[in-house]
């Protein structure tokens, strides 16, 4: 049996590569896949946990992040949709009409 | 024996030893004669036009937004159906309303018109094309033509 | 009665708000609405006056009721109304005297620009004083305490175009807030200790013994420092006579009715906090306002200048008849002062009003152009002087004996009654020398005299009526009955002291004759000493003037008081701020662009403590606060990125933060 | 519990969720109606928002009478508590709606879609006052999260909004994800979602601390963001920026009031004890959360009014402002007494007269002017007296003083500081002095509007003001005042609202 705290280094190590990604990403798109890397880390926490405590709310939790997650690219995406229409950008840096 | 781990260790070194010595056998055996024509993208035959980062038709967009909306509401259908059995009646009607609620949200989309193709078409702005890549592309159909 | 209490504040209220954001649409300028709510609250305030005065016994409560307020916890704050036989007649003289300026500031103040605003500010200063009578609680006193002083430094900064009205009324503002810490540190330790508010809650918990010995006394000294800013006592009296740049009528309101006699009153509400010491620092400032306020009356030139330093002397008066336990003379005193004060503010006016100036040198001869403001300026002169048998003699005459009986009580302070006697001989030259230099002999500037005319009727009318309340015969019989000392044998604990002023009353009678005469005596002299040197001119004041000159200058610098508080509270506070104005940009600076830059910013430096002013400190701490601002906002870069990153960083450092 | 319990508590919860039916039910309508209204600029749609609200509002003080309870399988709960907050959140919608049918800025769009939104961002709200488990806490988060997302983009044409709009999704879903990594770990540590269930596993295990910090840190990021706390509030100035102006009125209330309640739930009921007699909560020993707030708060205060000084757009230094009052409301957070809760209650109804007044002030102006700069308000006072007036009214009571609302309700949370004892004097007096701040930038704009000549080329007629405008002032402007003299009654409706389940 594996233990559970392989998959915790595991998914540790994905929430920091997401974060990492949102951080140094410059292309929106890959910003909001880097998010989508933290937060299917969170669901393999969810799921060990989960399966280590021997209860199954974590693992209802994990089907609405997913749900919440896709309804969140959903208009993340739309947004970028909208933006990349007026101005073919998709450089987060050059967001920055708003400021200071 | 081998841990859980080991195997997969195991897997993981030959699939690598396998891909790697595939590569270094073709790279030994094969013959070089590099040509434009052979270096260009191959299009099922069709000359290779502009750039592959062009943007594409804003519908793609929206229907494939619609759809993942959509689909990731299975998530909450197959628990359901799983133990649809022991749930019972409430548990039925519950997911028919839920249902019933997603089906007023495509009838929002339809109606509003964003499931149509036949709308104008959107007209990709010229700069775009404007790429090294579509440079060297007609200059390799110029030579293959020559 | 409650309905009438309730209506004599909210008229005043509802008129000034009504008169501020319309009055300029009203017809006439809207000035009978505030007019018209005064005279009703008058009204008002007379069947309480009748209930008081028709059972005037001690301790008798007309009206009491009070609502919740605020509720925290188990603290409840209550807010409400009460009134007793002090209250009534408050409210008799503030209502009374207001509803008088009223009516004469239509006629004084008709043509002037902000007409309108002028009798809102009017009205409202007339409601925080009605509530400052009415409430019942010290919280509710502190808070009308403070809206007086606004309606004060509206008022006297009326005339704002003037840099001297507006210094005028930033001095007077300020001098009271000065007084006004104390009375909050007074109110907080009441608060703390005792855990209520409201007066009759506060005596009854004081009298079980809940604040007693030193504190109390401390208690009541920083109580009492309110009323030395607002009744202009020493060492704080010298905003009051710059407070004359203000228009006349308002000085009039001021200083007879509502400003000045709200400490007095105070003292007067919460006479039974105040230990035997407490009292006894009341009586030896009110001693050195009186005396000090009346040698510097004698030498103004300025009509508006002596009346205000009569009322600052007079002020001290009452503050001595309570502080050597004449409760009954002090706010006799207070009462009988604001009538004939009113009286001979509203007659000088009326003199400035027909010659265009305040300088009595200016003056002279205008009994026959202006009949009726002399004859009236007369009986209130005579009442200030102490005369028989005009008002000002029995309260003055009151305040006397008690001072004498206290003398007698307690020899050490005999001192007190001499300097009253003196400064009440001093009283009487200074305002016959007044009456002399204003209304008889030769007119002094000729064209002036002629311009001069009788004052039109609405300035006429309250001078009369005025007149007629400073006839003290009218007095008689019923005040000392309704201002009767409290009870204080209910406040056991506290009362010992203050008991004890009365106690042997084998020398009051015996105190009273002695008083009633020598006050005769140095009144008369007084007069008699005016009148040989301003009348008949048989010895030069002049002449006088220059041999006593070290004299004469200390006087006309009024003892140097405002170049004192120039040299030592305000010079300090300008070093002060130059001290943390170059600490602030050096530091700041420094840390901000590193050691590179201090080179340059020193020449700014030097630059920067030249231009502080009086407002270095606050403009100091503007520009600290301006360069953090600037900082800070640059971290709001606009990329979203970044933003992350900090907060990244920032949920790191409070990580950090809890290790330890 | 057997199945059928489970089934039967939730039909018979249905009952005590009607207020959230009621508004699922309009929404629906409303996407209906939308479809049926063909013609775009139809009023329709905010008259039956306005109505549907009405309802809502009828079913929501019917709560009342039901009685505190938790439904659904202890997902939610319905007690005074998440009541006072949706009566806060629908009167908030119901005023927006208003603002909105006034707003200029909305006209040029369809507004069928904009109402529908507004209603499930309400049903969103809701769900935060009343969740009971992580599970409701996320998604009723994330609702409210996804919705104004789509709402600050509204005016699509306008870069400065989608730009706006796009920051505030990226930062809303990574700290969605951050605050998830925490609810993970606190899952991991605790083996339950339900929050009264965390709060005794917490209580009476010892759990690993260091684990438990990052975790309650990381948590703190989902609610702080809600909130717009230091340091998860740089969406907020940018957002507020530029979104339409109604929409940054009701994100500077709704979805604040609703982290609130949320962080008082989660803090008080997951993680400290309940001492009845004192009417106290105690912090669980293994963490001081309470100084991670009381820093949280000083910060927010501190970076909020010093920011807002430097800002020359007024929608920017009210978001700013707004910021700096969500710090003065966690004071009450801090003291994790019932006083406290209480005075941020009351500091939060006291916060949306005050707040929205001045948003409206702006909206009013900017439809007037076109414009949102100090420099541009120099000498409105002339032009247009009433709102300049309720202006000063609104940045009176936002900076404190007397006898505004804002006095009363900075009052009650500076005593329930004090009264916490020595340990938070420090930030009482980082508070005061933060309000001594604020009054110099709040100053600026009425100084500017009442002080400063009118521009050069600017007409200095006066503007029209429609009496629509005028009795809106009014609905907000009177109350700031009245509850600044007489807060009896709002105050007795605080007091009540603090029992929450089940620790009453």
């Amino acid at each position: 049996m594996i233990p559970a705290s392989y998959y915790l280094y595991l998914s540790a190590i994905l929430f920091v590569l997401g974060i990492i990604g949102v951080l140094v990403r410059r292309n929106l798109i890959l910003i909001l896949i880097s998010i989508e890397l933290m937060l299917n880390a969170v669901n393999l926490t969810f799921v060990t946990f989960s399966n280590y405590w021997g209860v199954y709310d974590g693992q209802v939790f994990v089907l609405f992040i997913m749900v919440a997650a896709s309804a969140q690219v959903g208009v993340g995406l739309a947004l970028v949709k909208t933006i990349f229409k007026k101005k073919a950008i998709v450089d987060v840096d050059k967001f920055n009409l708003l400021g200071q | 024996m081998l841990s859980n781990f080991g195997s997969i260790l195991f897997f993981l070194i030959f699939g690598a030893v396998f891909v790697c010595v595939n590569i270094l056998l073709s790279r030994l055996l094969q013959t070089r004669n590099p040509y434009p024509v052979k270096l260009s993208v191959y299009e099922c035959g069709e000359l290779p036009e502009g750039n592959s980062w062009i943007q594409f038709n804003i519908r793609f967009y929206v229907i494939a937004l619609i759809f993942l909306i959509f689909e990731v509401e299975i998530v909450f259908l197959f628990p359901w159906a799983v133990v649809f059995k022991d749930l019972g009646m409430f548990a039925f009607v519950e997911m028919l309303i839920f249902v019933g609620i997603l089906l007023v949200g495509l009838a929002y989309v339809w109606a509003k018109g964003d499931l149509e193709w036949d709308k104008p078409e959107q007209v990709p702005s010229p700069e775009l094309y404007r790429t090294d890549n579509v440079n060297s592309a007609v200059k390799i159909t110029e030579s293959v033509a020559s | 009665m409650i309905t009438n209490a309730i209506l004599i504040l909210l008229l005043p209220l509802f008129a000034f708000v009504v008169q501020i954001f319309i009055g300029k649409r009203l017809p006439r300028q809207g000035d009978w609405l505030p007019t018209g709510a005064i005279i009703c609250s008058f009204l008002l305030a007379l069947p309480i006056f009748f209930d008081a005065l028709s059972n005037y016994e001690a301790g008798h409560v007309v009206v009491q009721q009070s609502w919740e307020w605020l509720r925290f916890g188990n603290l409840e704050i209550t807010f409400g109304i009460y009134v007793d036989n002090l209250t009534s007649i408050m409210l008799i003289v503030v209502t009374l005297i207001s509803s008088l300026v009223h009516i004469y500031s239509i006629g004084y103040m008709q043509g002037d620009e902000r007409y309108s605003r002028y009798f809102a500010y009017l009205c409202l200063f007339s409601f925080a004083m009605l509530g400052l009578v009415l409430v019942d609680n010290f919280f509710g006193i502190y808070c009308f305490w403070e809206l007086v002083g606004l309606g004060s430094y509206l008022l006297i900064g009326f005339w704002f175009e003037k840099k001297s009205a507006s210094d005028a009324s930033k001095k007077a503002f300020i001098t009271n807030r000065v007084g006004d810490v104390g009375m909050f540190a007074g109110i907080m330790i009441i608060f703390s200790t005792l855990g209520v508010f409201g007066f009759t809650d506060v005596f009854t918990k004081i009298a079980d013994g809940g604040l007693s010995g030193t504190m109390l006394t401390v208690t009541g000294i920083l109580i009492f420092f309110g009323a030395i800013g607002k009744s202009a006592q020493f060492p704080l009296h010298v905003w009051l006579p710059d407070a004359m740049e203000g228009p006349t009528p308002v000085s009039a309101l001021i200083h007879a009715a509502t400003m000045v006699a709200a400490g007095v009153y105070m003292v007067g509400r919460t006479f039974v906090i105040y230990t035997e010491d407490a009292l006894l620092f009341i009586a030896i400032i009110g001693t050195i306002t009186a005396f000090m306020a009346a040698t510097i009356a004698i030498v103004q030139k300025d009509i508006k200048r002596v009346l205000a330093y009569s009322t600052i002397s007079q002020l001290g008066y009452m503050m001595v008849g309570l502080g050597t336990g004449g409760y009954t003379a002090g706010l006799f005193h207070l009462t009988t002062h604001a009538f004939f004060k009113a009286l001979l503010f509203l007659g000088s006016g009326s003199v400035i009003h027909a010659v265009h100036s305040q300088d009595m040198d200016d003056m002279g001869g205008l009994r026959k152009k202006m009949p009726i403001t002399f004859w009236t300026f007369l009986i209130g002169t005579l009442a200030l002087s102490g005369v028989p048998p005009f008002s000002g003699f029995w309260s003055k005459d009151a305040i006397l004996a008690s001072a004498l009986e206290f003398g007698m009580n307690h020899s050490a302070y005999m001192w007190i009654f001499v300097a009253m006697l003196l400064s009440a001989g001093i009283t009487a030259f200074y305002m016959f020398r007044l009456i002399f230099m204003t209304f008889t002999g030769q007119a002094k500037d000729q064209k002036k005299f002629d311009h001069a005319h009788e004052s039109p009727f609405t300035m006429t009318l309250p001078l009369v009526v005025l007149a007629v309340l400073s006839v003290g015969t009218i007095w008689w019989g019923w005040i000392e009955h309704l201002l009767a000392k409290p009870e204080l044998a209910t406040y056991a604990t506290v009362a010992v002291g203050a008991v004890e002023h009365s106690a042997e009353h084998g020398n009051a009678h015996l105190a009273h004759t002695i008083a009633l005469f020598s006050s005769i005596a140095v009144a008369g002299s007084g007069i008699l000493l005016a009148a040989v040197v301003y009348h008949w001119k048989k010895i030069s004041a002049e002449a006088w003037g220059s041999k006593l000159k070290p004299v004469y200058n200390l006087l006309w610098n009024k003892y140097y008081f405002d170049e004192m508080y120039e040299a030592t509270v305000i010079r300090a506070t300008l070093w002060k701020s130059r001290i943390f104005a170059a600490f602030d940009v050096k530091i700041i600076d420094g840390f901000v662009n590193g050691i590179a830059t201090v080179t340059s910013k020193f020449a700014s430096l030097q630059g920067a403590i030249d231009r502080v002013g009086v407002d270095g400190m606050v403009n100091g701490v503007a520009r600290v606060v301006g360069v953090f601002s600037n900082r800070l906002r640059t971290i709001q870069t606009g990329k979203i990125q970044t933003y992350i990153l900090m907060a990244l960083f920032a949920v790191l450092i409070l990580f950090v933060l809890q290790q330890f | 519990m057997a199945l059928s319990d489970i089934i039967r508590d939730n039909i018979n919860s249905l009952n005590y969720f009607l207020p959230e039916l009621l508004l699922t039910g309009l929404v629906l309508l409303m996407i209906i109606a939308d479809l049926l209204l063909k013609k775009e600029r139809s009023p329709w749609m905010s008259i039956i928002a306005l109505i549907g609200s009405g309802v809502v509002l009828f079913a929501i003080i019917n709560q009342y009478e039901l009685g505190s309870r938790s439904i659904f399988n202890n997902m939610l709960a319905v007690d005074e508590f998440s009541i006072f907050f949706k009566l806060l959140f629908l009167a908030t919608t119901i005023l927006v709606i208003f603002l909105s049918i006034a707003s200029v800025e909305l006209s040029g769009r369809s507004v069928g879609e904009y109402f529908t939104l507004l209603m499930i961002l309400t049903l969103g709200l809701f769900l935060m006052a009343s969740a009971t488990h992580m599970i409701t806490i996320f998604i009723a988060i994330e609702l409210v999260s996804i919705i104004s997302f789509a709402l600050v983009t509204y005016l699509k044409t306008r870069r400065r909004s989608s730009e706006a709009g796009l920051k505030y999704a990226i930062y809303g879903a990574f700290s969605s994800g951050l605050m998830l990594y925490g609810i993970s770990i606190l899952y991991g540590l605790t083996g339950t979602l339900n929050i009264y269930e965390i709060g005794e596993v917490l209580a009476g295990r010892d759990t690993n601390s260091l684990a438990l910090l990052i975790s309650v840190l990381l948590i703190m990021a989902g609610f702080g963001y809600k909130i717009a706390s230091v340091p998860f509030h740089f969406w907020s100035p940018d957002v507020y920026e530029g979104a339409p102006t109604p929409i940054t009125a009701f994100l500077s209330i709704g979805p604040k009031a609703a982290g609130f309640a949320v962080i008082i739930r989660f803090f008080n009921v997951a993680l400290s004890n309940y001492d009845g007699v004192a009417e106290q909560w105690l912090a669980l020993s293994n963490i001081n959360w309470p100084q991670i707030i009381a820093v949280i708060a000083a910060a927010t205060m501190t970076l909020g009014n010093l920011v807002a000084i430097a800002q020359d757009n007024v929608k920017r230094l009210l978001a700013y402002s707004s910021i700096a009052h969500a710090g003065y409301a966690l004071l009450g957070v801090v003291v994790l007494s019932s006083q406290g809760v209480y005075a941020t209650l009351f500091y939060l109804v006291v916060y949306y007269f005050m707040n929205l007044g001045a948003f409206f002030v702006v909206i009013i102006f900017q439809d007037i002017i076109g414009s949102e700069k100090i420099d541009d308000f120099k000498g409105l006072a002339s032009r247009a007296p009433i709102p300049a007036i309720a202006m000063g009214v609104f940045l009176f009571s936002l900076t404190g003083l007397p006898p505004t609302a804002g006095f009363i309700g900075k009052f009650y949370l500076f005593a329930a500081l004090i009264k916490a004892g020595p340990e938070f004097y420090w930030l009482a007096i980082v508070g005061l002095l933060n309000s001594v701040v604020a009054l110099y930038y709040y100053a600026r704009i009425l100084k500017a509007m009442f002080f400063d000549k009118i521009s050069e080329g600017v007409s200095p007629e006066p503007l029209k003001i429609s009496p629509y405008y005028v009795t809106l002032l009014a609905v907000l402007g009177i109350p700031t005042i009245l509850v600044g003299l007489y807060w009896a009654p709002l105050a007795n409706l605080a007091s009540h609202s603090v029992h929450f389940l089940p620790t009453f």
